[in-house]
């Protein structure tokens, strides 16, 4: 007699079990409000990325074309998987001294893993993160990035 | 059992093993040939009780290879790491535990795998992450290999 | 002519006798043969395609996504988008395989559940054919199915997929007594089977409610074991996607696997479609005792429309057992059906015999 | 005359063979490859087949500095790149006896609560997934959105973070994230009733997970299976109990155990963790203590000459960084004792005997992730 009790208290439980779980996709499903989906491609124009968004390593430049990077190289060591190359240049000082200054600052934007490091260690405050984050391109050579824009110089009062 | 009280134990059981100061954990080298009767004492003994082996590691240490084994015994909480050297680089070989530990078996073939240490009586002594046929032992020190590796 | 949507007698009889005039017997029945086949074809890629984007939506929404939107209005013609792209795709040719049956399997699939369609009937006069045996001819149909599903599973020369076969197997096999033995309970309360009569005999009152208990408890029975007929999750253990990636279908692509994948929803539509019909009232529109007001408003409403109406319906509650619910296991899938479903079908039927001998349904 | 050949004769019942689970495969999440060896739908035996996601991070922490070697562990774990971060900055500052600020602490423990919970949602949505309920992996992802909505605002990325630095933290949390915080704990506790409601209370759940895959305590310890997997044995290894980082001295939580080790008490241990994780939050969120966000470092740093190890718990067992240096700003050789690859060692032995449909369940409970055993 109890197995048999038992065996309709099992249906029952079974059931009820069942239907608690229907309950809460039936909710969802006659409450298109909870959508979260959002619509990518045509959101674009609203879409705004957290300030703190790492999207890339950019160099900032002013309205005068002028940056902060003093081509120290320090990014460069501190860089764990050589996204970043600093080719120096030496230009002649007014005083005669040699003076060695950046010349491309170049990043692969393919092989950056988004540490920080770079950032982190600047002396001088030169790089920063960039908001971008469609970087779908189709030929890889396109990831490889010069961050000093061409003609730019340095801002006067950074010292070394 | 404290440090102290523990390594009096242990230098009871193994006299020639030897001590080596760390600041963390108790550490012993012991020698190969004693090491797995050693090892089935110190999980069967009661007052020992070092049954979670919690970590396997091997270490190219140049002039020979070395096992490490890290182990913590869940009832007594304390922990205790354990060294073991082999002769040299190339036919050095150390006795498995993975009979006393199970964790052991899968451990010993990364350390087999990446290390070449071999394990004397180990069930499925295979390579793990690299395919059958892999020449060199990756993690060792004098280890090249000129495709695969992306230097900077 | 006189046609109606409420009566679609007159309209074949219409047809009917404007061929025989024309031509002579034999052209006038192949002639017929022929609108029918176009038309059922015509019905099952609609509805075919139609429910496969229904279904998409269905999840979505109870997944709180928004599901295909992009192809068309609503992403209303994503399937057919699907379905051209599947035509398209290549067929890929399984080494070691048995050619001919690997071929043949989606064939039977598609067949069977093909057949079984004949004998619906969608409004008054809106059916192929009209048995007296409707009902046995339909669940002898459609669990010819099972039949495609081993051969595909067999002759893929695939693990999986024969696991998913040998599962299949034992699984049609024993929910179609489930299915059978519901849909008895039903035919001992109408005293027949053929549709148009079950049919019939609902105007005054649908099945599920003039059959007190017994009649609820069969559908619910035939709804859990219909849904296992059909493969479709909790009961899609053939498939699995899981356990066995995919099951019997592993190792087919293209318009092949187009065909595995249509059957199933055509399974559930017809398996839908008795459910309405046998235990919802099919066509007949839904009608409260004396409320003559509100049984001509209903009246009003197209028995075409009642049906796809009721149709569509239990295909969502079916829809949303797939989305809310994990699967079973072999053992636990068999263990319901024989020790479960069985026996209280049993009882039912006994219980429903009981019933309609002492006259105590409506 | 023909000679006659004798073949074995084989009882087909009895007859073995093999399926390759994976390298893809839908329940291995990721590229794990289990050779299992079948008797109908039994199992009788699996092997697994690591390495197709085998970086060598070992291999390149070698060539690394101390910093550096953060951003690598991000990836081996990628679910509770949080905690692996943390097993490093600890080893570090341990090994130059730094003190980090309180503050550092304080933030260190909510984000990798915060972290375990996001690896937990995953984690049960895609139980849900291998139980056949699909449903439950958008409910799961729902959810754990908002949390890397969070890490987003604050650290800038969603899954690999590099936030932890050797001495405290990349920068400062970002000023909403105390409000966030609090608004997703309020959140998800009515959420997570959704998750009670589809998948723990539904008995085909139920009668597929409970009494499947027991893993005995002995068993446990001896194969090192550490985490929620191990709780659920009875095999008491929180790290974060018996040998606090961070504040977690300070905070009170419960070290969930189990009794049965069976895939229906290791689900629950996840279930009743992510409880806790709230409960750590809320009561360390509010008391952030003001102060630096980073202790002060040198610029290279060298650990001196010796041996370190560090354990942390991460989201799916103890992870334990093993470091010899020899006083180069490198270190001489580096171990990570991943919580995976030991967990992964005793699913061969709990599958045993048990159906193919069980040995999903059973790898969705363990919960695996690839990449931290190849590391």
């Amino acid at each position: 007699m109890n197995s048999i009790f038992e065996y309709f208290a099992d249906i029952f439980h079974t059931v009820k079990s069942l239907l608690t779980g229907m309950k809460v996709t039936g909710r969802y499903f006659f409450s298109p409000g909870e959508i979260v989906t959002q619509q990518y491609p045509e959101n674009r124009k609203t879409l705004k990325m957290y300030d703190r968004f790492k999207g890339e390593v950019i160099m900032p430049h002013n309205d005068h074309n002028e940056h902060r990077c003093t081509g120290c190289g320090i990014c460069e060591t501190a860089c764990p998987n050589g996204t970043i190359e600093i080719i120096q240049a030496r230009i002649d000082m007014p005083d005669g001294k040699k003076k060695r200054i950046i010349d491309k600052h170049i990043y692969h934007l393919g092989m950056c893993t988004f540490c920080g490091l770079c950032i982190k260690a600047c002396p001088s405050d030169a790089l920063a993160w960039g908001q971008e984050f469609e970087h779908a391109v189709f030929d890889r050579s396109k990831l490889t990035k010069t961050l000093n824009q061409p003609g730019s110089s340095i801002i006067k009062d950074i010292v070394e | 059992m404290d440090n102290a009280a523990l390594k009096e134990r242990i230098l009871g059981l193994v006299p020639d093993a030897e001590f080596q100061e760390n600041k963390q954990f108790l550490t012993f080298i012991i020698p190969p040939a004693k090491f797995h009767d050693f090892a089935i004492i110190l999980k069967s003994e009661a007052d020992l009780a070092f049954d979670y082996l919690f970590c396997l590691s091997a270490v190219d240490m140049v002039k020979y290879l070395e096992v490490v084994y890290h182990l913590e015994s869940v009832s007594h909480k304390h922990q205790l790491v354990l060294k073991v050297r082999t002769e040299d680089r190339e036919n050095g070989a150390v006795d498995t535990v993975c009979d006393i530990w199970r964790t052991a078996e899968l451990h010993e073939r990364e350390a087999y795998d990446l290390m070449g240490i071999r394990f004397n009586n180990h069930p499925d002594l295979r390579r793990f992450f690299l395919e059958e046929g892999w020449i060199g032992h990756p993690l060792r020190k004098d280890y090249v290999d000129e495709v695969n590796i992306v230097e900077f | 002519m006189n046609f109606s949507l409420y009566d679609f007698t007159s309209f074949n009889q219409w047809i009917d006798k404007f061929l025989y005039d024309h031509l002579p017997a034999f052209w006038a029945i192949a002639v017929e043969m022929v609108i029918i086949g176009v038309a059922i074809l015509l019905f099952y890629a609609l509805v075919g395609l139609f429910l496969v984007y229904a279904e998409r939506k269905v999840c979505a929404f109870m997944q709180n996504r928004v599901g295909p939107n992009r192809v068309g209005p609503y992403g209303f013609f994503q399937t057919i988008a699907d379905f051209i792209k599947l035509m398209l795709k290549e067929l890929i040719y399984i080494k070691n395989a048995d050619q001919l049956l690997f071929n043949l399997a989606p064939f039977i699939v598609i067949i069977a559940s093909f057949m079984a369609i004949a004998a619906i009937p969608f409004a008054k006069g809106l059916h192929a054919i009209d048995f007296d045996i409707g009902v046995l001819y339909v669940i002898a149909v459609s669990s010819l199915g099972v039949v495609g599903i081993l051969l595909a599973g067999w002759s893929s020369n695939n693990k999986y997929s024969l696991i998913g076969a040998m599962r299949s197997g034992a699984q049609i096999v024993s929910y179609e007594l489930s299915v059978g033995l519901s849909l008895v309970t039903i035919i001992i309360l109408a005293g027949t089977m053929q549709f148009s009569e079950i049919v019939e005999g609902q105007r005054d009152g649908w099945f599920l409610f003039k059959g007190h208990i017994p009649a609820f408890i069969a559908f619910i029975v035939f709804l859990i074991s219909s849904t296992a007929e059909t493969n479709r999750g909790p009961f899609d253990l053939a498939e699995a996607e899981s356990e066995l990636t995919a099951g019997f279908h592993t190792e087919y692509s293209g318009i092949k696997f187009a065909f595995f994948f249509l059957a199933e929803y055509m399974n559930m539509f017809i398996v839908a479609s008795i459910a309405a019909t046998v235990f919802l009232g099919g066509w007949m529109p839904f009608h409260v005792g004396s409320w003559t007001g509100f049984n001509h408003i209903m009246d009003f409403i197209p028995p075409f429309v009642w049906y796809i109406g009721k149709t569509f319906f239990v295909i969502w509650v079916m829809m949303w057992f797939k989305w809310t619910f994990p699967r079973l296991r072999i053992d636990q899938l068999l263990t319901l059906e024989w020790k479960y479903l069985l026996p209280i079908n049993l009882v039912n039927i006994l219980l429903m015999a009981f019933i309609v001998l002492m006259g105590w349904h409506f | 005359m023909k000679e006659v050949i004798n073949l074995p004769v084989k009882n087909i019942e009895e007859e073995e063979y093999h399926i390759n689970m994976g390298p893809q495969h839908p329940s291995t999440h990721g590229v794990l490859r289990l050779v299992v060896s079948l008797q109908g739908e039994i199992v009788k035996s699996l092997k697994p087949h690591c390495g197709y996601i085998h970086r060598g991070i070992e291999k390149m922490c070698e060539k690394d500095t101390y910093p550096q070697i953060i951003h690598l562990t991000d990836r081996m774990d990628y679910l509770s790149a949080h905690i692996n971060n943390h097993a490093v900055c600890l080893l570090v500052e341990n090994a130059l006896e730094v003190e980090v600020p309180e503050r550092v602490k304080y933030i260190r423990t909510i984000i990798d609560e915060l972290n375990r919970i996001a690896s937990h949602q995953l984690w049960w949505c895609s139980f849900g997934m291998d139980m056949g309920g699909l449903t439950c992996y958008f409910y799961g992802l729902r959810d754990r959105e908002k949390i890397l909505d969070i890490f987003e605002e604050s650290f800038g990325s969603r899954l690999l973070h590099s936030y932890y630095t050797p001495g405290g933290l990349m920068m400062d949390i970002h000023p909403n994230f105390q409000a966030n915080v609090k608004a997703f704990i309020k959140y998800f506790r009515k959420k997570i009733k959704d998750y009670d409601d589809l998948l723990t209370g539904n008995v085909i759940m139920q009668l597929r997970t409970k009494g499947v895959g027991i893993l005995s305590r002995e068993d446990a310890i001896s194969y090192g299976v550490t985490g929620p997997s191990g709780r659920a044995s009875g095999f008491a290894c929180d790290v974060r109990k018996h040998h606090p980082y961070g504040v977690y001295d300070k905070v009170d939580f419960k070290e969930i155990m189990g009794t049965k080790g069976d895939t229906f008490e290791r689900y629950m241990m996840r279930m009743n963790e992510m409880h806790e994780s709230m409960k750590i939050i809320e009561q360390l969120i509010d008391n952030i203590p003001a102060g630096d966000y980073s202790a002060k470092m040198k610029a290279v740093i060298k650990l001196p000459a010796g041996e370190y190890y560090q354990r942390v718990e991460a989201s799916r067992g103890e992870l334990g960084v093993y470091c010899i240096s020899d006083g180069n700003k490198t270190p001489y050789r580096m171990k990570f004792r991943s919580p995976n690859f030991s967990n992964l060692s005793a699913l061969d032995h709990i599958s045993r005997g048990v159906k193919i449909a069980d040995l999903v369940a059973i790898g969705g409970s363990l919960d695996y992730v690839i990449p931290d055993i190849d590391r």
